[in-house]
């Protein structure tokens, strides 16, 4: 249905964004391990991302090239978290920790979904989200509970990602109308909340207290980053109308 | 027996020697530099591939690329274990490389300018890197052989990749062809002159073969690489930027242009067109990544004293 | 005589006071804050804007913003002159930005999404600043009222510059037309907002038009500006997303929807659209600059010491 | 003529893509005198390409935007350095030394142009220049001879910047073809070396040692970075062909 499409292309859309701001990282990480981990999880969530605009997709008999390459800045659905700049590798890991533990969160609710294609995507996504949710975790640990350096860079990363987090679990109409197909995300919170605050508890960092974004991004109104990250990715295609690669 | 009696008799056996095994000095040094190279290579060539992974022009090909140049990656670890193997821990080899004295392949220095670029990269450079690294799977240090047949399998894939680029702009619009073409132009002669200079030319390569490290001559290598892409350049309906290029019937050789060795020794000397960018790209991940490795070390630390801690309180 | 006497004398005549003129400190306290959030929020205005520089669609419009934009950085320079005159330094109210302790005017912690905002900014942003600032050039305080002479000569050029963007893009294609519509239905409430919260919710407007440092109401600046783009928004041939629009005859003014104030309020206690941003930002810059100004604080020393020491070595 | 033209050209895209690194600065400059004063910079050096351009596409019926916005990447004509992206502070101003002190010596030359229309803006520019030259010499010296920091970081600027000079004074087929309505680049050199000697030494820093890039923007080949300072610069220009602003 329309509004199972519309649901598919939110979860596809963050999942693209962030795949594209990760896969900058590839060739400028802090050590080979992780260009690789880096590269590994940003190949995963692209794949996720193509799953979803696929199924959406088939709504409006598009391509996921169609979604991804054609459409303007407030055709997006993306949150905002997701559009982030990458900052230094502490807010990665900072934004990397949020959203993998929300997707993994998110992704086990999904395997309930009375929509077959999206049970399906999810529980594909989950086992490799497991992974990034513990990449995350790992490093959350050791750069909190690292040097003077590290703790501080990654307790200011954390303020830095902090007012992008309540916008994740904002409910809305399509919410309702997607009924069981989809999760309600406000229903996610406490557990989320729980995961991270415990995560943090033994990195030795604490949980920003700093007020939020107001968001949008589900209704297609971006922060001034995505416009760049669309001109970026979509220059070639859109030189090439038609073309095929 | 022991010592050199047992190295001459492996190497004449072509067998292969083991890291525990002992082994001539000289021997050992040509192996570290060159499987480091090897490895630095795989590093720096990330590089240019990296450069198309935000804008590949679909979501397909961006999954691809992403994956290559992860390979890419992983192969430098791969070397890097065998070139530790031979005694030179990875953060040394990893210092000469940003110092600046250790090499990687020139190729890397030739800027990644186009999409067609990825299809350009692929099928000749991964192509010219296979013919290059297939006899190396009988490289008679065995640690680097043995990455070199896992490093081959990938290769032949990221080939085909490359080639898969390459068809399908050849039968796209006529700018797409004309973007493969101009690849194409740009990458052969470089892709040529990657299996080093003519072997009259090529002193050290005599040590190596003696050595069953090096199996073919340079010229024999790239002699087999030209014929190789001179039939599959037919099926891609491109051309090579070379009008003099045919098979000698007579002397059973194939005859290419010639290459522009002076262009070839500039940009080993560092006036190339991306090496400042590429070693500044390197130094400053390094560079970035400092805190970050520090904060590893120290956390790693900190648990081991925790858990060494909780032993003797066990004991 | 001196002291509070010739201060309310000043100010019973309407004449200005002068650094040096005793004040009230409940009047320099006001003035302090009110100029530093003025000067605040010039530099953070800077960065909606300088979002649309790199892309401007035409050199002409590219040099127009970037000339803009540079305007408002020596806008704040003038304020942070003004408000240093009453004795606190730029760096102390720069930390106070920075640490999030001063405010700024709420209206940059909304985006700037199209090439249109640029216009929508400056017809409606700039025009709601110069009628809340025309009347400041009288300000009480005389640096700062000269200071508000200069800055609303600009910023009438500015508003006018916004105008013709705007009018650009709705005599142009369907799509200009639609970007310039969206722009301004973004921006109208925001804008009419700037003047603050209805008179019977502003408390410390009063001592402020008493000390003539304000002189006009929230509300009769925010009638005073609606009736002046009603008039305008028709010779762009746009229109003002707010159908309850109308003059009312009998009472001689402005009829205009309702403002969503909890929006508003919202914003400004940091949860609009982009205050972590604009913040993250001007902090990046600082952090970023440190080693700069200190290298032209040392520098500055070293050639002060050389100075003196030739002096000595003269005399 | 089409040989003026050409010139015309490379002068423009030289200043049009240092303009366009140089405007990144504004509202991010270390202190608000330097928002300013980059900020002026870049206003000037957009106002010197818009001239060299406008005059150029004379020669080809096309305005300066139809030069700016309509091009690919092969056809741009300028140097490498202007590309090299804004790096800190310091690698800016190295980069500003370096170009300001030879648009200086460049512009001088150019005002005995046989051409009147490059006489002219090179007069016009000159003076402003003038100014950027001291701005960024300046700038050397107090980062040079300011902390230990910052002598540290201008000359790693200066290594970064330096691959990328030797271009600037290569001759080609063009500048025999204009002549004296040109300058040959390599005339430039000694004068260059002598000041840019003079500036280092008093700022107690050194002239790095280091290859050359090959170069190659006055033949349409260049670095990696161009495509995305065109993917940003034209992407609005681009999705509204035919409009005007």
């Amino acid at each position: 249905t329309e509004d199972v499409a519309q649901y598919a292309l939110r979860l596809g859309d963050d999942a693209l964004i962030l795949a594209q701001r990760l896969s900058h990282w590839i060739s400028r990480a802090p050590e080979l391990e992780e260009d690789i981990a880096l590269g590994n999880i940003a190949l995963d969530v692209l794949g996720h991302a193509r799953s979803f605009l696929s199924y959406a997709g088939h709504a409006w008999d598009k391509t996921e090239d169609d979604l991804a390459y054609w459409r303007e800045e407030d055709e997006f659905r993306s949150l905002w978290i997701v559009e982030q700049p990458n900052g230094d590798f502490g807010f990665t890991i900072a934004r990397q920790l949020v959203v993998s533990v929300y997707q993994y969160l998110l992704y086990t609710e999904l395997l309930a979904s009375t929509d077959g294609t999206i049970a399906a995507i999810a529980a594909k996504a989950l086992k490799e989200v497991d992974y990034h949710r513990d990449h995350a975790v790992q490093w959350a640990l050791r750069l909190g509970d690292g040097t003077e350096e590290s703790h501080r860079r990654m307790q200011d990363a954390l303020e830095l990602v902090w007012p992008y987090v309540d916008e994740m679990f904002d409910d809305d109409a399509l919410i309702d109308a997607v009924g069981d197909a989809g999760v309600r995300p406000s229903s996610l919170r406490a557990a989320f909340d729980a995961q991270i605050a415990s995560v943090l508890d033994e990195a030795t960092l604490s949980v920003p207290n700093v007020p939020r974004a107001s968001g949008g991004g589900r209704r297609g109104e971006h922060t001034e980053h995505l416009g760049y990250i669309l001109a970026e990715m979509q220059v070639l295609a859109r030189k090439h109308p038609g073309a095929t690669w | 027996i022991a010592g050199q009696a047992y190295f001459d008799r492996i190497i004449a056996e072509d067998s292969r020697i083991e890291p525990r095994d002992w082994m001539p000095a000289a021997y050992r040094k040509t192996l570290v530099r060159q499987v480091s190279q090897h490895a630095h290579s795989e590093i720096i060539g990330m590089q240019p591939e990296a450069n198309w992974i935000t804008r590949a022009p679909s979501l397909k090909r961006k999954a691809i690329l992403m994956a290559k140049v992860q390979d890419e990656a992983g192969h430098g670890l791969y070397l890097y274990s065998a070139a530790e193997s031979l005694g030179t821990p990875r953060d040394v080899l990893n210092q000469q490389l940003l110092d600046g004295k250790a090499k990687y392949s020139s190729i890397f220095n030739y800027p990644a300018r186009t999409w067609a670029d990825m299809g350009a990269i692929g099928w000749l450079v991964d192509g010219a890197a296979i013919a290059n690294q297939v006899p190396l799977c009988r490289a008679s240090y065995g640690p680097y052989g043995r990455a070199m047949v896992r490093i081959c399998k990938e290769e032949s894939f990221h080939q085909r990749q490359g080639f898969e680029i390459l068809l399908e702009l050849s039968n796209g619009t006529p700018a797409q062809k004309q973007m493969a073409q101009d690849a194409v132009n740009r990458f052969y002669a470089p892709a040529l002159m990657m299996f080093g200079p003519p072997d009259a030319d090529s002193p050290n390569s005599k040590q190596s073969m003696a050595w069953n490290i090096k199996r073919f001559s340079n010229d024999e290598l790239r002699q087999r690489f030209v014929g190789m892409i001179a039939e599959q350049v037919k099926v891609l309906g491109l051309t090579l930027p070379d009008p003099e290029l045919r098979y000698d019937e007579v002397n059973g050789r194939w005859i290419h242009k010639e290459l522009d060795w002076q262009e070839f020794h500039e940009v080993i000397a560092g006036r190339g067109p991306c090496n400042a960018q590429r070693m500044t790209r390197r130094r400053e991940a390094h560079a970035n990544g400092t805190w970050v490795r520090e904060a590893a070390r120290a956390y790693a630390e900190k648990q081991a004293a925790k858990a060494a801690k909780n032993e003797i309180g066990a004991a």
